[in-house]
């Protein structure tokens, strides 16, 4: 019961500052690139006129144009309901293991993936084939980074990693879980559509991934997806994060450790948004075919923990 | 119902069929012989089941005319446990495929031969998964081999390439046979017996076992289509009647996989110890190659045909791993891993029926299988796009259906397997888990793929824009619609049921470290727990807001039908426009260049007045299977030519053949002569 | 008949025997062939003839009597019958010093792996085992290298001669049913395959067994 | 019970007398298929009396009784499916009587010499059947045949009679073979062991099997459909039971050692030319020559491996591989009649344009392939079986491939045939496509016969008891 509460909370602390994130990754972005920017709290603003508008639906297209925002924005809730942002504890039924939060994570994948495909347009299908194709590729580096962390647990279950590590601080630093950490990271920016693997502000036809999927929902539509993919982001980050600073996660229903996690969650993803957005400043998009030679890298990187961990742990 | 008795009505439904074909008049054949066969089925669960919970063995003896006490016993049928999952499996998968037979099955596929090896077939997958001895095993083997070749030949008037299929469906389908043949015959003649059990108890060692063990290897390999030996997969499933190819598929395959499992489990455990390594990498390579090809086909037989080696391949890697983990001496985790092959048996049974039925909807309706040229048709065949979805899921391995719950078990089992003293282990687990994730990514691509450019998007033909109309007032169609409706209830009933399930199999082999959970989820005790229920309700719980938004945003702002998709200015142009299957797996046939080795032609020609300006730009890009072309079209050649070469022996030249006679003369007077 | 007289009587025959096969690959004309096989028929007969005579088997002077018939009679005379209608023909596929080292090499050959056969049995008629596998493996020598179908009428003759010659010398010949069966199936061979080689006349215009190549893989 | 001794022998010749100085065709026509079921009526009657039975130089011991069904049993086969429109003249009709008499002495008779004369009768009686049609194929068939059979039964004629000689030891030559088996008679060894060699090699060219094989396939496609059936299913056999006949000789004074080793050379290099021959076979008859030398091979195979399971699968197979082999030939020549080619190329879309002639036909090639429920493959895995037990395990795998390469060959020519629309060559005289409809009275024979082959593997009362004995007879018990 107190773990469902705390669950609850994380949702909504969670949802409620991901738009936050995204304004401040904008702002930080703007400013560094010499422009004013429109300010954090942008996307709040946004969603509230998608919502407001009155969405199309093209004739020919099907239920999937207004199933699949639904999808995407449940399965990114369920994916922030799972994984250890504000707490490390998980309703027993549901423990936040990794490779079911990994299969939520592709449902959304398939939604925006059929999205596309949807209308019929050559640009949804371009998108669609692309996302799925790194999405494919992604899959190795993410079982294999997460294997590596779960090896000195014993657990594939997300909040004991962060647990354990956040209990020996000698973990952290280890060569694997550094390894296992950066592969990861290289995940969240591939599976985000972030830099330098899709570029999220693109507004040229032939780079687009992610856009060219959503290219024909409007309205509320494409509030959904927007909120959806976002909370992808904050889940991911905020995962990221934990496993490389595993401390401030509340276990138990104390009003005041309660309080101190959510400050130290939104704190820490906030710098880490604003990190990312820094550091995208300097890098340019990759082309599509290099991705996988990154994502190979990363893989290496992952499969090197693991290994790591077996040989030298 | 006893195992045995399930027999004998099997046998006796499938007489029963084969006459029905034979006398019923064309118009009701396919309802009377199809009801038969649906009932073969349903006795072979039947039978199934009881094998399985009966604590006393059921045998059934069928002498035959070659004396038995001389290493050839007379034909032994006694289900173990084992064999009852098996005869569940293929018992369920040919009720279904009977049933959507019955609406289905037109021309040669309905005609008397076509019905008659249908149950034959069935009758023959019965007995190998009922065998207790070799006689009996290969009998049955070599029954469905003869009945689906039948099968098979259906359309061989209308489409020439049934033809090649065909041969090459029989020759791979007679190496395995051989292969088994002379396996069982080493290991027979150590055990000094036909029956399975005097084989376990024969622990046979030594280069025969070994010897043994290799050609059982490759007779399994060959009919579960892993890779190398899967080349007749994509060619005779396409080939087949659609409920042929389900029945193939979904259950025939899966034999190969229980022999393997007896093979190093029951039979020559001690023998394929050390080959552990090598099952396991037929199996992942069978997978991540499978999934390969399939996700850059586009014929969706094709497609589905390349998919069954990918998951065949993955329920082979699941044996692997747990042989492995159990020469490690990590028995809990492998007795996991073994149960997730089951899991992953059973689990592809459902949704690859399901994924061929949809097709052969598909054929009927638009009369192609090309993907590159359907689509749209989820508008006039919701049900159809509803299972084929269902079971697209499945293959995809998404919760909460049957394919979820069987990959992660398997998953798990290899995350806990542990590699710290054990350097086989952590070197093959970690490299294992790598392609097993990206056979579960290219998975994905593959069923978005085939979900979304059949039924999405615009039609991309004639024939698909104006398909046959989902239902019609044909006696059966209703039929088709609820073999497929009841196919896609078993890929979400045994994503939910994994609990019970997965008990249920580990109970079969005899293990105990699998339980089912309060919910009825599925728990591995000290390892995790899977709880499709509990994830199911947190689904409601955050939908419920959610919903509740939707509803609040609904009404005040209402939806816009335009008739225009925007797609940045392209409006509605040509569905030559579209992005195809082909298009799709563009991207992946670039990066995996170097495994694939497309072969591309690009031709332009010229206007005739001026040289510069291009006329025409044609560009051709062919994918083949690399095996074959690689290792089947030099045997073959190797084999035109010594057959060539051989012709010189019989040249017509009578001085030739009586040489023959004179050196064997000249030969056996040496021979005599020496002491 | 004393013992030496019998002895020297079947060496001569069997060096006649051995003679006329070898003299048999080394000419080119079928019908100085079937000459030979007439000489060679009648060596056969008195070879039998002088076994009987010295053990006063009046069943094989009638076997000597019937040979004499068939072997230097019949046979010879359906194989004239085709040899003379217009058959000059060269026939054989090697050269004749091939034909004759063959011949040599064969006896040589059919000497030692005879040898053991007589198991240490040092009679003239023992000793003279290794000659009729020699004429078994000369006629078969001819069948080898000769085109035209008389000339394998022969060797298949000369064949049977040496099989006849062995069949007498180890055990007088074998019962008097089988002998005549065997008899009368050699003989039935020979007219058929005489009869064939008219019918091969009629449908290839010629007797030359290289022309039968009609039917190969 | 001697009367079924001498029914065998004396009804054809008899018969065939009558008709051949007669003249009569409508009588004559009939004559044949009669003998045969004389000869399978007494086949039946030895086999089911289960005793010895012996009359001057006739004697039926199980085996011997064994065989003689199978001759009548694919005699009936093959005569009834050749009655056909097109049939045979009367002198034909004679020769096939006297044929059959030849192979029921020769599986009667007690004295290996009186078999060898009855085997080298066969020769004879066939030589015109072979050279029926009196074209220059059948001609050079013919001549090739009976040269290469005659001089292959001729070294056997050499092997009877070094075995006559070697029984002088013992001071009472003789050609019974009971008494050759027989304890009571020494051999001397050298003349056994080398009589005992070259019997089994010149019986085998009669046999079929390489290297002496290449009378085989000439002859077999060029004779009339029925005669092949009849030389393809029994002859063959009848030349292998005189080869079991020598090698209870051999086992009984010699050892068993080099008979087994030259059927298990014979068997694998009969097994690889049919596998090789039949890969690139352009002629159908021939492909079905070829499929007998890889069937004689594998019953070679069978007898070579030493076991009693191996002789009772090999006894089982000649049967099985007889019936279907006839009801093949027989088919074939309907085809032939139909498309008038033996071409494999010239044949197509069988199963649309004749399904009465293309599905007997691909079940035929089944049950040739060793496909079940035909008993072809209860004897192809027990011969396995057999050879493994015996330690030839490369033998068996060797088996195993070559038998792969003939299922490729033999598979893609027949399927090649069998499939394929019906309208691919109209130029190939529909007209003759709808001519001959044979009767249901001449179909019988075919399903009877694949029908049977298929049930015989299913009739454990009647032939386990029957092999038992009949490998007993041969001196090899269990």
């Amino acid at each position: 019961m107190i773990a469902t509460l705390l669950v609850i909370v994380q949702v909504v602390v969670a949802t409620a500052i991901t738009p936050l994130l995204l304004g401040v990754m904008r702002q930080v972005r703007a400013r560094m690139e010499g422009r004013v920017g429109p300010g954090v709290l942008q996307p709040y603003r946004d969603v509230r006129k998608l919502l407001a508008k009155e969405p199309l639906r093209a004739d020919g297209s099907s239920g999937v144009l207004i199933a699949a925002p639904l999808v995407l924005l449940v399965s990114s809730l369920m994916v922030v309901a799972l994984v250890p942002l504000v707490t490390t504890a998980n309703i027993p039924a549901v423990p936040n293991d990794l490779f079911v939060v990994v299969s939520i994570l592709l449902i959304g994948t398939v939604a925006l993936a059929l999205l596309g495909l949807d209308a019929g347009t050559a640009f949804g299908g371009m998108g669609s084939s692309r996302h799925m194709m790194i999405a494919a590729l992604v899959e190795p580096t993410v079982l294999m980074s997460v294997y590596a962390l779960s090896i000195p647990v014993g657990s594939s279950t997300l909040s004991k990693i962060v647990v354990a590590r956040g209990a020996d601080v000698t973990r952290v630093v280890t060569p694997a879980g550094l390894l296992a950490v950066v592969a990861l990271v290289v995940v969240v920016l591939a599976e985000t559509g972030r830099l330098p693997v899709d570029n999220p502000s693109t507004h040229l036809e032939l780079t687009m991934i992610h856009e060219s999927m959503i290219l024909e929902s409007g309205g509320r539509d494409l509030a959904w997806l927007e909120v959806g993919s976002w909370l992808r982001l904050t889940a991911l980050l905020g995962l990221v994060v934990n496993l490389a600073l595993p401390w401030g996660l509340a276990d138990s229903a104390q009003p005041l450790a309660v309080l101190v996690a959510v400050v130290a969650f939104i704190v820490k993803l906030l710098v880490a948004g604003a990190l990312v957005a820094a550091a995208e400043v300097f890098m340019a998009k990759v082309r599509l075919f290099k991705v996988p030679e990154l994502l190979a890298g990363s893989f290496v990187l992952a499969f090197l923990a693991v290994t790591a961990s077996y040989l030298a742990g | 119902m006893t195992a045995v008795g399930g027999l004998v009505t099997v046998m006796t439904l499938t007489g029963l069929a084969v006459v029905l074909a034979f006398v019923v008049p064309q118009r009701y054949r396919s309802l009377a012989s199809g009801g038969a066969s649906m009932g073969i089925g349903i006795a072979g669960i039947f039978t199934g089941i009881a094998a399985m919970t009966s604590v006393p063995k059921a045998v059934l003896v069928i002498p035959i005319a070659i004396p038995g006490g001389l290493g050839l016993d007379p034909l032994l049928l006694s289900p173990t446990p084992l064999g009852g999952v098996f005869c569940v499996v293929v018992g369920a998968v040919g009720a279904v495929a009977a049933l959507y037979g019955i609406g289905y099955a037109h021309g040669p596929a309905a005609s008397r031969s076509g019905w008659s090896a249908f149950a034959v077939f069935l009758l023959g997958m019965l007995i190998v998964a009922a065998a207790g001895d070799v006689v009996s095993f290969l009998l049955g083997w070599e029954t469905m081999a003869i009945a689906s070749t039948v099968l098979l030949l259906a359309d061989h008037a209308v489409r020439p390439a049934v033809r090649p299929a065909a041969v090459w469906y029989a020759v791979m389908t007679h190496l395995s046979f051989l292969s088994l043949a002379t396996g069982f015959a080493l290991v027979a003649s150590t055990a000094h017996s036909t029956t399975f059990t005097q084989i376990a108890a024969a622990h046979i060692t030594g280069p025969t076992g070994i010897a043994a063990f290799l050609l059982l290897l490759v007779g399994f390999a060959t009919k579960a289509g892993l890779v190398p030996l899967h080349v007749w997969l994509p060619r005779a499933h396409p080939e087949a009647p659609s409920h042929v190819s389900a029945l193939m598929s979904a259950a025939m395959v899966k034999l190969g996989v229980y022999g393997i499992i007896l093979l190093t489990g029951t039979w020559l455990p001690d023998v394929s110890r050390p080959f552990a390594i090598l099952v396991l990498a037929l199996g992942v390579l069978s997978g991540a190659y499978g999934i390969l090809q399939a996700s850059i086909t586009s014929d969706l037989k094709r497609l589905l045909a390349y998919s069954t080696t990918e998951n065949v391949g993955l329920a082979v890697t699941a044996v692997g791993v747990g042989m492995l983990l159990s020469n490690a001496g990590q028995d809990a985790v492998a007795a996991i891993a073994l149960v997730a092959a089951l899991l992953l048996v059973v689990s592809h049974a459902a949704f690859k029926t399901v994924l061929f039925l949809g097709a052969g909807t598909i054929l009927h309706a638009t009369g192609e299988r090309d993907l590159d040229r359907l689509g749209g048709l989820v508008r006039s065949h919701p049900v159809t796009a509803w299972t084929f979805g269902i079971a697209a899921m499945g293959a995809a391995a998404l919760p909460v259906t049957s394919g979820f719950g069987a990959e992660w078990t398997l998953l798990q089992a290899l995350v806990h397997g542990d590699g710290r003293a054990n350097i086989t282990l952590a070197l093959a687990l970690p490299v294992t888990l790598g392609l097993m994730a990206l056979t579960i990514g290219l998975g994905l691509l593959t069923f978005v793929k085939a979900f979304g450019t059949a039924f999405l998007a615009r039609p991309r033909s004639a024939a698909a824009a104006t398909p046959a109309p989902e239902f019609t007032s044909m006696p059966g169609s209703a039929a088709m619609g609820v073999a497929q409706a009841i196919g896609a209830l078993a890929v979400i009933g045994l994503g939910l049921a994994v609990g019970p399930v997965a008990t249920g199999l580990s109970s079969v082999l005899g293990y105990t470290g699998i339980v089912t959970s309060e919910l009825g989820g599925l728990r591995l005790v000290t390892i995790g727990v899977l709880d499709p229920y509990a994830l199911g309700l947190l689904a409601l719980g955050l939908a419920l807001p959610v919903a509740l938004l939707v509803l609040v945003v609904r009404r005040r702002v209402p939806r816009r039908v335009t008739d225009l998709a925007w797609g940045c200015g392209g409006a509605r142009t040509s569905p030559r426009m579209e992005y195809t299957a082909t298009s799709y797996a563009e991207p992946l046939v670039r990066v995996f260049g170097e495994a694939l080795r497309p072969t591309r032609s690009l031709e332009v020609s010229h206007l005739a007045e001026d040289h510069v300006l291009e006329n025409r730009v044609a560009f051709a890009q062919q994918v083949t299977d690399i095996v074959e072309d690689r290792w089947y079209a030099p045997a073959v050649g190797w084999l035109r030519f010594a057959g060539d070469q051989a012709r010189r022996v019989q040249n017509g030249s009578i001085h030739r053949y009586l040489g023959f006679s004179f050196a064997a003369l000249v030969v056996v007077l040496i021979v005599v002569t020496l002491p | 008949m004393n013992a030496s007289l019998t002895s020297s009587l079947v060496t001569t025959a069997v060096g006649v025997l051995l003679l006329t096969a070898v003299l048999q690959t080394w000419r080119r004309s079928a019908a100085g062939s079937v000459r030979l096989l007439v000489i060679q028929g009648l060596a056969l007969a008195t070879l039998v003839a002088a076994l009987g005579a010295s053990r006063g088997d009046v069943q094989l002077l009638v076997v000597a009597g019937v040979v004499a018939l068939v072997k230097a009679g019949l046979l010879p005379w359906a194989l004239g019958r085709t040899a003379t209608g217009r058959l000059v023909e060269r026939d054989s596929a090697v050269r004749p010093a091939i034909g004759l080292l063959g011949a040599t090499v064969l006896t040589m050959f059919a000497y030692a792996v005879s040898d053991p056969l007589r198991g240490g049995d040092q009679s003239a008629a023992a000793r003279a085992i290794p000659a009729g596998m020699a004429l078994v493996l000369i006629g078969f020598w001819i069948l080898l290298t000769r085109h035209s179908a008389v000339s394998q009428l022969v060797g298949f003759v000369v064949l049977d001669n040496g099989i006849a010659m062995v069949a007498f010398l180890t055990s007088d010949g074998l019962p008097l049913t089988v002998e005549l069966g065997a008899t009368l199936d050699v003989l039935l061979v020979v007219v058929i395959l005489r009869t064939l080689t008219t019918r091969m006349r009629n449908t290839h215009g010629s007797t030359s067994v290289d022309d039968l190549t009609e039917l190969r893989d | 019970m001697t009367v079924f001794l001498w029914l065998p022998v004396l009804v054809p010749t008899v018969l065939g007398a009558i008709i051949a100085w007669r003249h009569s065709d409508a009588f004559a026509r009939f004559v044949p298929l009669v003998v045969a079921l004389v000869i399978l009526a007494c086949g039946i009657a030895l086999v089911a009396k289960g005793q010895v039975v012996t009359s001057s130089v006739l004697r039926a011991d199980a085996t011997s009784s064994y065989v003689l069904l199978c001759v009548g049993a694919v005699a009936v086969v093959a005569l009834w499916g050749g009655l056909s429109a097109q049939s045979l003249d009367v002198r034909s009709d004679a020769l096939i009587c006297a044929f059959l008499a030849a192979m029921s002495l020769a599986v009667l008779s007690d004295n290996l010499g009186v078999m060898w004369v009855a085997i080298e009768a066969t020769t004879i009686a066939t030589a015109f059947l072979v050279g029926h049609a009196g074209t220059r194929g059948a001609t050079e068939a013919a001549w090739k045949y009976v040269v290469l059979g005659s001089v292959g039964v001729a070294i056997a004629f050499l092997g009877i009679v070094l075995v006559y000689a070697s029984s002088r030891a013992s001071g009472a030559p003789t050609l019974s073979w009971v008494a050759l088996t027989s304890g009571g008679i020494s051999l001397s060894p050298h003349l056994a062991r080398a009589g005992v060699a070259l019997a089994v090699l010149g019986f085998a060219t009669k046999a079929g099997l390489a290297p002496m094989h290449s009378w085989l396939p000439d002859a077999h496609s060029q004779a009339p459909a029925p005669v092949s059936g009849l030389m393809s299913g029994v002859l063959l056999s009848v030349a292998m039971y005189a080869i079991l006949r020598v090698q209870a000789v051999g086992a009984a004074h010699i050892g068993v050692g080099l008979v087994h080793g030259m059927l298990l050379t014979f068997g694998l290099l009969s097994l690889a030319v049919a596998a090789l021959l039949t890969l690139t076979q352009r002629d159908y008859k021939r492909l079905l020559a070829y499929s007998s030398i890889e069937h004689m091979g594998i019953i070679a195979l069978g007898v070579g491996s030493g076991t009693s399971l191996g002789l009772m699968a090999a006894l089982l197979h000649m049967l099985g591989h007889g019936v279907v082999k006839a009801a093949m030939f027989v088919v074939a020549g309907r085809v032939l009649n139909v498309t008038g080619s033996s071409r494999i190329a010239s044949v197509t879309g069988l199963l649309k344009r004749r399904p009465d002639l293309g599905w007997p036909f691909l079940v035929g090639s089944a049950a040739l392939l060793g496909f079940p429920p035909f008993v072809t493959f209860f004897t192809e895995v027990a011969i396995l079986v057999a050879l493994t037990e015996t330690g030839l395990w490369w033998a068996a795998g060797a088996a195993a491939l070559l038998l792969l390469v003939t299922f490729i060959g033999i598979a893609r020519q027949v399927l090649s045939m069998a499939l394929g629309a019906p309208d691919l060559h109209p130029e190939s005289g529909d007209h003759a496509l709808v001519a001959d409809r044979p009767s249901r009275f001449r179909t019988a024979p075919v399903a009877i016969a694949l029908l049977s082959g298929a049930a015989i593997s299913f009739l454990a009362l009647v032939f386990v008891p029957v092999l038992g004995a009949a490998a007993a007879a041969l001196g090899v018990s269990r």
